[in-house]
């Protein structure tokens, strides 16, 4: 089958469309997801299509719907939760770290918990605080988990898809930024391989490493990089587990310079780990340190500008890496 | 006090509770030109038209006591005495708002109002009046908390671990559940296995009443009672009887509900009905009602005019209040590149 | 049937549930000796002395049907057909144990036979029951899952989230509280503003009763007609009144509780009850109940041989079962230390 | 007054009862901190001293107890929540990161939460893998939250002092394998300022970073080192949040090789974040790349043997430190 135009949000309905007519034992449970159709519109007109036993609007008790989740993929179904945003993660953390991530392990491989959670979060809509944060950190330090968080169109319908077949627990973020974005779809054809990332641009000058939204903005800087003479090679995690780090390790120590972007507060970050590992395996490589960019370590605000200068966008990654590569200073950091 | 004053009193104050839901009614209209004219800060806007006998319950509480709401509480903090014009620049992003722009219309508070904040987390804010109930009984200070929140949040488990320990400690707490029948899309006979939400109180061991959400007196009258015993210790939880006039948000148009139902809903006016009483029995003349309406309508322009006009919060804001000042603060990530990348001096 | 036949196999059941009671209060005893010669993995060992009643819960449930438990799971297991010998040797941490060695006393389970997971997390496992129900729904399969917890676990709001849920979607769901008085050394009236709990189930819109600990056969024709409701689809809630008999584990002496308030509950035996209504009644001749005390005994003897010798887990199984076979594994550190400090080849 | 040797948990249970003695709004709330004395014998004896208002035994409701002490925060006590075990945070990571580290933000710096939550965690009781974790690194993520871990006696006390006059929200996480560990106790001489990590031994070949239990993991591995001619530095975090990084900078320049270790599960933990930042403060003065060590990425299993070896200890950090000195790989690492 040949490409299609589409949005990320239509791509990750048609996932889910596809999966549960292909599998009978996908269930979709979580706040809003039938008559309403999703916070976000994802889940639009399954519930039609399904039935209200497959497409479950629960109440808001977001550790009973992933704790109802464990016990359904315990037990033989296979369902997809939904938090309607990560920030209520907090709420959940016992379900998805202490049961679902252990299940397997504590029961000596018996019971495995084939559920995905599905989620979506970031900035872009003044929703403040509580409703812009990007938590994968915390998934991404917990053994038993898998995490996914697609940036293009086409990984959204396959990265799901896949998801939608493993025997493990898997988080499934989304981001808030991007269900309008416009990309191909093409069903018979994935970006790469599960748990490997994909080179979405090649450079010789600098990596510069990002994923989910931070991916667009990282492409428009190596854009305007090249207008300024820097090649950049940009890389797209997709999976932060299972990773395949030989991809990333061959590239920086081809460029000798990487910087490592991520939307989350910097602090304990994804972009910390990938920096650490970085550092280790190709430490005679490089250049220049391994450079990190991350949102500001500060909840965010809702004043739309502090919202937006608060994380990094293509011009911020454009001129880092313009300094990183070139040593000169932008302006802001001249004084 | 004689009868008569008492009264007098009561009708003072019917008239006061009318102004205040028409002075909410109108704010929540505000709200809404303030998005239409793309001035709020984003979207995530909850109005609480339909919901304005919350003044009962405010008005039965006394100065010193503290509260917390829900997402939807602009009308909860309206009645608790709060400047429309700092709320409106605060839903806009304002510096000049309650919470310097950061926060927004899901996350006001004032401490000097005993507002200890609206909450974007379903059910949220409803431990912190215990944790205050905790602090009023360790000083016998007298006062009372109150956790203002929706049907949806009957749902959430902290609510129940909440009453467990306000009940268990005995602590000055009210928990208002303002039922008005949805949470988003959902309504509550799609949400609650039972909803006679009343009985889960009790079973809990608190005081537990419901009153029509119409009828402001009748939910004033409640809470009075329910308030008096909480102060001595038995913490209570009221159930609002209301209906949710409009979508959930901004954003929404409800297309899961009837045109009927809507209609029937909104039908059960707290501010039309109050009106009506008011005019019936005498107790306000047409033209002084009139100018009353007048009055909130003028006073919110006003609110809206300031929030549109006023500064945004400067950049360098952004790394304020993350700590207490004079404490270490946030690195700005800025510094941290010229650390790195800056020649070494 | 004839009324004589089922008679007679109520006797016999009886009969059953008291060697089941027996046995598990022998296992129990072993688990107590297993620490005592420092062959258990841990002192985390919490013994369900005082609670072999809940056999009469095991006993109406069906082949088919699925459970999970808290961490005072022993006698549950046991109820539904455990292997004692592989329960010992998990509680040992030896890789023939049921989890490999991998979870220990407080992390038991068996696909086999529907043990979905003991949880060390009060409240843990309760709404994975729910889900199990939904399963059971979707597929029609007439089964039912069963979660056993303990009162402390009341105050914990999953519960309340997983018991709304079952209400409102009509799960094959039962929820058996084993109320044995405490948490740790809170007894339950310093832990619940009101201890009523079938009055909390019912308010969630579930059928509950409470029965008598010290009976098991109150608590099996409890939980029989329950669990006819709840495989038609009305979940429901039992609580089991009974009596920790010993410390929450076996480094607590209880000093929070008074040496008559243990005797008074430890008279409260459904072992000793049953044996004696057994002889009483004439359905158990004296010499019967003795050689089923004394098999009870050998057989447990025998499991905790087993356990005690019994191979520990092999260093590399550690890295087994985070994932599935066949998916990509954790890396060892020493595989990764080599890759950075090793000589590049 | 002069130092006295005492345990790790009786310094604790002291500062408790010196800060009550001194505050008359510090009250504990927790399960079993009452009656029971604590679950690890911490708050022993404190109910009869202060009575039942002020040490309050708590229904087994974490997320609840977490959100009253933010209520009681907000309005003028200064409360000790307790949390059994830091496994038990995913119940009450929405009250700690969306209430407790936000409120001051969210409303512009009007209300503050200066409440302490202690817990404890760590590896050594075979308690298997619903409690034995190091979970520090989710609050490491969190802007708004204060996050302490001591490691010795005098740190115990004095820290935990401290945390008790701030004016927001710290973490304050013991570990149960130290509570019988014997010390020094001076009170009126701190190992070192709040928010500055401690040097607890100089070297100059190498600088170890640790804390917690790790430090002296860490301390009897430099002893070893020593022995073999290689001088360890051994810098104690202490307080993981604030951080005050120039003390480890200036030691990792000099000595030029670092070797961070956590006993939390590697992938996406706190020694990931100081390896990422180290690597980008030290680049020009690193003779090796910035080395982590930790917990195996694995659920923990209750074998006694294999929790043991699941996590790093005095002879897997001596000999990795030595391997990293001296590049000569040990036994285990030969084929
Ligand atoms: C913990 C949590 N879950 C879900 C949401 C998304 N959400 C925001 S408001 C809302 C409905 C709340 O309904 P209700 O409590 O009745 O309040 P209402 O909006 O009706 O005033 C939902 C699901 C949230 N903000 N927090
Ligand atoms: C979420 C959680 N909180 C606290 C604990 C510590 N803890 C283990 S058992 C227990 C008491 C549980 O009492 P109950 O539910 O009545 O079960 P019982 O021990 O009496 O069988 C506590 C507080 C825990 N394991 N999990
Ligand atoms: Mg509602
Ligand atoms: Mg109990």
């Amino acid at each position: 089958m040949s490409a299609v135009e589409t949005t990320y949000r239509e791509a990750i309905r048609q996932a889910l469309l596809d999966a549960m007519e292909a599998d009978p034992d996908v269930v979709l449970i979580g706040e809003e997801v039938g008559l309403y159709g999703g916070a976000y519109g994802v889940t639009k007109g399954l519930i039609d299509l399904f039935g209200a036993h497959r497409v479950i609007d629960a109440p808001i008790s977001e550790a009973g719907i992933v704790g109802v989740a464990v016990g359904a993929a315990m037990t033989g179904l296979r369902p997809v939760a939904e938090l309607m945003y990560v920030d209520f993660v907090g709420l959940v953390m016992d379900q998805l770290a202490n049961q679902a991530a252990k299940s397997r392990y504590m029961f000596g491989g018996q019971i495995g918990v084939p559920m995905v959670l599905r989620t979506q979060g970031g900035t872009g809509r003044s929703a403040a605080a509580q409703h812009s944060q990007s938590l994968e950190a915390w998934m991404l330090h917990i053994p038993g988990l898998r995490l996914v968080m697609p940036a293009t169109v086409n990984d959204a319908y396959h990265l799901l898809r896949a998801a939608l077949t493993q025997p493990d627990p898997v988080v499934f973020i989304e981001h808030k930024g991007l269900y309008t974005r416009k990309g191909m779809l093409d069903i018979g054809w994935p970006d790469g391989d599960w748990g490997v990332p994909v080179v979405r641009r090649s450079g010789r000058d600098l990596t510069i490493i990002a994923y989910s939204r931070m991916l667009h903005e990282a492409l428009a800087a190596a854009e305007v990089l090249a207008g300024q003479g820097v090649e950049a090679e940009v890389i797209d995690l997709r999976c932060l587990n299972p990773l395949d780090e030989a991809p990333l390790i061959e590239s920086v120590c081809r460029t000798g310079r990487a910087l490592v972007v991520t939307e989350a507060a910097l602090t304990g970050s994804v972009a910390s780990e990938i920096a650490a590992r970085l550092g280790e395996a190709c430490f005679d490589w490089l250049e220049e340190p391994i450079l990190r960019l991350g949102g500001e370590d500060i909840p965010i605000p809702v004043a739309p500008a502090l919202e937006r200068g608060s994380i990094p966008d293509a011009r911020l990654i454009a001129e880092t890496a313009r300094w990183l590569v070139t040593r000169e200073a932008p302006q802001w950091a001249a004084q | 006090m004689t009868a008569a004053q008492t009264t007098d009193l009561a009708n003072s104050g019917m008239l006061a509770r009318y102004r205040t839901m028409r002075r909410i009614r109108s704010f929540e209209e505000r709200v809404g030109e303030l998005f239409l004219k793309g001035e709020s800060a984003g979207s995530m806007l909850h109005l609480s038209i339909g919901e304005e006998a919350v003044v009962g319950v405010a008005d039965a509480m006394d100065a010193g006591d503290t509260f917390t709401t829900h997402h939807r509480g602009h009308g909860v903090f309206l009645a608790r005495g709060a400047d429309p014009a700092r709320m409106m620049a605060e839903i806009a992003g304002k510096e000049a708002g309650y919470c310097r722009g950061k926060g927004g219309s899901m996350h006001i508070a004032d401490r000097a109002l005993g507002h200890l904040g609206a909450n974007a987390i379903v059910g949220g804010g409803i431990p912190h009046v215990v944790g205050a109930g905790l602090t009023y009984r360790n000083r016998g200070s007298g006062q009372v908390s109150v956790a203002f929140f929706g049907d949806g949040a009957m749902q959430q488990g902290i609510l129940y671990e909440a009453m467990n320990m306000a009940s268990l400690w005995q602590l000055p707490c009210i928990f208002v559940c303002i039922n008005n029948q949805y949470g988003m899309g959902t309504r509550v006979d799609r949400s609650a296995g039972r909803h006679a939400f009343d009985a889960r109180a009790e079973a809990f061991g608190l005081a537990a009443a419901r009153a029509d959400g119409t009828d402001v007196e009748a939910v004033h009258d409640a809470a009075r009672a329910l308030a008096a015993g909480a102060r001595e210790g038995r913490p209570a939880f009221l159930e609002i009887d209301a209906y949710r006039f409009f979508g959930h948000a901004r954003m929404d148009k409800s297309p899961y509900r009837t045109p009927e139902e809507e209609a029937e809903g909104r039908a059960r006016d707290p501010v039309g009905h109050a009106r009506a009483k008011l005019t019936q029995t005498g107790l306000g003349a047409e033209e002084d009602l009139a100018r009353i309406d007048a009055e909130a309508g003028a006073e919110m322009d006003l609110a809206l005019d300031f929030a549109v006009t006023a500064e945004a919060p400067g950049m360098p804001t952004m790394f304020e209040d993350v700590y207490a000042p004079g404490t270490p603060a946030p690195r700005p990530q800025a510094a941290r590149l010229a650390a790195i990348l800056g020649e070494p001096a």
